[in-house]
């Protein structure tokens, strides 16, 4: 065990797959030479070279297609986006080329690629850099998209993620580089596909993911105080969606709450808390409480963007509303 | 370029006949430049292109009877019957798709050219696209992108005068040609051919693509056709007239290089009958293979979408 | 009252705005000469000119956004996409500048921009060409997104986009434009965002849009047969959502089922179902009943594709499923 | 120009103190682009840029204190504080923002120019962009779009040779020079101006405007610049020497300009001491109108979301 920052658990994620498999290689703006916009490759340009840590132009649609391309035949890219709200420019190669090029080949290609983006808000960056576009790729089929918590699941998700033979969406909330925690130094895996219970808990099942289970564990501190025991599940990955053990949860808390720190229409939240519904309609003990961002978009001024954001008390007081807890 | 013609419209008939379906692009005019190019690559070499597609999966060799059955949407075609007439693959051949999103295969390409640089072979990926898609951002993304990076990557506009129904001179700020627009991304080999000339497109091929194994970085061919006729099949071809179709038609390369041939003297009349009559064959059991061929089981929706 | 297509519906809203005011044009691929890709430009350009009717270049990021440019300075552009499915190469066009650059501006410009386009799957036209993405651009604050139904919803839907100061995205089903349908010759609107009861019932709402309507309405043809007494709402507009007619009908039936021909995954239909599940879980007789599209890419192929678009029968049989009728 | 300078160097200190947050992009060592450029338009003309924009608004007339509360996220910045450093806009003077994607203020741009032509009055669109911007398709289909539609519209390119950490030519296929690209696309005036020679930008201005004014379609100015600093306040600049930037900064325009005034005659060294006085003040006061400003009240949330 070592305690290391969501950083460092990331780059050391990318310098084993680096190490391990000459066909690993990254691309992306500004990666090598600057080091990284958010400094996650740092240090990686002097220690595997420009042929393994391509500086890309600013041309999204162009090395994202450019990686579905280097995926197909055989190499194992791993691309980074400046920002989740870059994928735009990108998304037609994200969703008709990445996604569905396998498919519409009738099996005859696939794509092992994983595109790594800084995603979320909270930092006032305004409306056009404060945006989580991985909920959409959560539904696109063909892709499989990850979001990270902490360290221990960056290191074990992006192993898995650069292992795995399909395109990954791989979202790294903002806030979340500097956090540390503890990693256990044998190569471990985290499966892909695999929710986990972060908090164990008997009165009600709280889900999210990434920066929104800081939230929630807060929450639940906030909450056992009161007497209240709750269950945290952190998805980790958003597709596919590991339902059965969200459903486990209710199942023994009968209650349930969605976080989703993106818009509240349409989100990802909404698809969770759906199907908590169809599936634990019989134990529940009231309906299934959603708590999402603003459905606005996100300003610069500090207190109103705060105010857009899903926060503690606002967990606290959607609980009560809905349950009476 | 024969077999080319003769399958496109078969799958005109068999359009009508509605066992092809969905958007039906024909490559009628245009085979000159399928036939010459591709011709001119190794077999480690990839093919990327668009939506219009039949006639550079069939120069590559790629077997028209599983072609057809795509076409029908059978298990037996070249994707299962799940790509369908514009998004036909046949990964062992290199033929990375067939892309319906104009624009979309550019990005592709450069990913596949990359793969050889990479892997330090003297591989090449050649992408064909049409006048329209130049209007696209990922063209000049792209094009960019090959240059800095030198990808060996050969880029073959098709020059048809028409995306869709619109001239490319009411669509297009710049002048006739296009290819001259290459050296400003740094693509020093660019050159015009005629695409009505399948030796021509040919030898164009052959130097480009000689420099690029060389490690010169990517090339740009641009060829000057025709489509024959509209667009797709939902096109009634109201927006040309048919004095511009019809020189164009004068300078049909099934009709011209075979004249030629015979007036070299380098082919006989009957042996022009003899691969007609066995290109006329091959087209016709393409048929029967497709309709032969089951549909996919229900379970084919979901396979396929991981790997 | 006449009897006109789907299609005839749009042209004449076209017409008659072009009409009306001289700050309306049209821009788009092919809508002059060629007439359109679906023909429902068909004829503008000979009547209102090349200054009004503009063809386009293939570059729907920049249209889209010159639409966006055109708007902000007053004039009112209906814009055309050949398919929803290439609202991708434009989407940061969409999601970055026509709904955030009057939030971002604080109020200072607007945006009162129609853009159209056919979306939907069911002609083989396989995986790239048959998506709908209307249900992103519907959870995106910013934007209004309609979807009519039917001749008299498509007309009076379109009066009002073009009319309304917002970006509309309006998503024309293709299978609807040969629809024949009744509309009344003055010049009645229906205002954005107002869901309609498109059939009366009072055993279960089944709730929908565009061409899901013609399957719910063919459902509940059905399902009287067997004396289930279904009622089918219509959204027609799917931003902002008219969450309150649909509560209201489910509080009379007490049975809800949502049927989403896209994706199921994160689709508009799990919002919807989410949120009746949490406003009307006193009332529910069991579980909001989902029906989607398959959770894969298009198929060519047309037995493998209509068998991933929702049917008359497996809308049926949900509801037998979930509510035992 | 000096207003320009005191105004991003006290940015640069609220920045330190935590007053303005987010990113902050410092347009030190540019000035003599935005004044030159943008004192040839008239009232009605829109300006349209990217995130790299106080300079703009500033040389544009927008208020520094409205600007400088905007920064600091107040209800009384230009735009209520929900756009930030990056999307400043003054709809009233034409400034239509600041726009923060790259490459994403291409089409508006367009538009805006286009709303001229359609209203046939004489109004032009300023766009203004980076080196690396020019690699994005935006970049590509606008250009093309201008040129077809010759829309009133100048392309002004500040090329600072960097975008971010990356030197042009590290990203770019093409040569040193981008307005030669314009030629392409048919876009017959594009030229070449010392960003650093504030007279040199606005002659150039100004011939091509006149040109756009009279109907001749866009036209392109390419400014050869440097950014003094860091791309945003968390960027270290490791990327390039010292020397680089040292031989610009010999060349900085707050220095040079008023040094030939003084040469010249044409000003005292007492009128310069006056006027930097005053924008001294001006550029305090605005941070005391910034600081007295409060922040937007809770409903702002969720207003300007609809018309
Ligand atoms: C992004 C996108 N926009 C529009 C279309 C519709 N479309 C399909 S083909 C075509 C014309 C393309 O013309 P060109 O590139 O010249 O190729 P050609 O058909 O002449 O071979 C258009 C507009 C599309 N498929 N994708
Ligand atoms: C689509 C997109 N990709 C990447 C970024 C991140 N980014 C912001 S500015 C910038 C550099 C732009 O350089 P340039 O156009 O030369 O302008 P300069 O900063 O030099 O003024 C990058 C990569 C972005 N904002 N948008
Ligand atoms: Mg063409
Ligand atoms: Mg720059």
């Amino acid at each position: 065990m070592t305690e290391i920052t969501f950083r460092q658990a990331l780059q050391r994620g990318l310098r084993e797959a680096l190490d391990a498999d000459p066909d690993v290689f990254l691309m992306g703006e500004d990666i090598g030479k600057y080091g990284g916009a958010y400094a996650v490759t740092q240090g990686l340009l002097e220690k595997y070279g420009p042929d393994r840590i391509r500086d890309t132009p600013i041309s999204e649609a162009a090395f994202v297609g450019a990686g579905v391309g280097a995926a197909v035949a055989g190499l194992r890219p791993v691309v980074e986006l400046m920002s989740m709200s870059f994928s735009l420019v990108a998304a037609d190669q994200i969703v008709n080329m990445a996604a569905k090029i396998r498919y519409m080949s009738g099996g005859q290609v696939k794509v092992p690629m994983v595109l790594r983006a800084p995603t979320g808000g909270g930092v006032q960056l305004g409306a056009t850099h404060s945006q989580s576009f991985e909920n959409w790729w959560a539904s696109t089929p063909g892709l499989k998209v990850v979001s990270p918590s902490n360290p221990y699941d960056a290191l074990g998700l992006l192993r898995s993620a650069i292992e795995d033979d399909n395109p990954v969406i791989f979202a790294e909330n903002a806030l979340l580089y500097g956090m540390r925690g503890d990693v256990p130094d044998d190569e471990y895996r985290v499966p892909l596909g695999v929710a986990d219970v972060k908090r164990s808990g008997s009165d009600i099942t709280m889900v999210g993911w990434a920066h929104g289970i800081v939230t929630l564990l807060d929450a639940a501190d906030k909450l056992s105080e009161t007497g209240v025991s709750a269950e945290v599940v952190d998805l980790r990955t958003l597709r596919p969606l590991d339902m059965d053990t969200v459903v486990g949860s209710v199942e023994k808390t009968g209650r349930a709450l969605v976080l989703d720190e993106n818009w509240r229409t349409g989100g990802l939240g909404a698809e969770v808390a759906a199907e908590i519904g169809y599936r634990c309609s019989d134990i529940l003990d009231g309906p299934v409480a959603r708590v999402a961002g603003a459905d606005a978009p996100a300003p610069y001024s500090r207190p109103l963007e705060q105010l857009g954001i899903p926060q503690t008390q606002g967990v606290i007081d959607e609980i009560e509303k809905t349950y009476g807890l | 370029m024969y077999l080319i013609r003769q399958f496109e419209e078969v799958c005109g008939e068999m359009y009508t006949r509605g066992l092809i379906r969905g958007f039906l692009h024909l490559y009628i005019g245009q085979e000159a430049i399928a036939v010459g190019a591709i011709s001119r690559l190794q077999p480690h070499d990839y093919i990327v292109t668009h939506y219009r597609d039949h006639g550079h999966a069939l120069a590559r060799g790629v077997a028209s009877n599983r072609t057809m059955a795509e076409l029908f949407g059978r298990i037996g075609g070249l994707n299962k019957g799940k790509g369908g007439s514009m998004h036909l693959f046949d990964a062992e051949k290199g033929v990375m798709g067939g892309h319906a999103i104009v624009g979309g295969q550019f990005p592709l390409a450069a990913g596949l050219a990359f793969s050889h640089q990479y892997r330090k072979t003297d591989g090449i990926c050649l992408v064909f696209f049409g006048d329209g898609a130049t209007n696209q951002g990922t063209y000049h993304e792209v094009m960019n992108l090959a240059a800095v990076w030198k990808l060996p990557m050969l880029f073959f506009l098709e020059n048809n005068l028409y995306g869709m129904g619109s001239r490319f001179d009411r669509v297009r700020g710049g002048g006739d040609d296009f290819y001259t627009g290459a050296a400003m991304y740094g693509i020093e080999h660019a050159v015009a051919v005629d695409g009505m000339d399948v030796l021509a497109v040919q030898e164009a091929t052959e130097v480009a693509i000689k420099g690029i194994r060389a490690g010169n970085g990517p090339a740009f061919i641009e060829a000057k056709t025709f489509r024959f006729q509209g667009h797709s099949m939902a096109d009634p071809v109201k927006y040309r007239d048919s004095a511009e179709t019809e020189a164009w038609e004068a300078r049909d390369p099934i009709v011209t290089f075979p004249r030629d041939l015979l007036a070299q003297e380098l082919v006989t009349e009957a042996e022009l009958e003899k691969i007609r009559a066995s290109v006329d064959d091959e087209v016709a059991e393409a048929v029967k293979f497709a309709e032969n061929s089951p549909f996919p089981p229900d379970e084919e929706l979901y396979t396929d979408i991981y790997a």
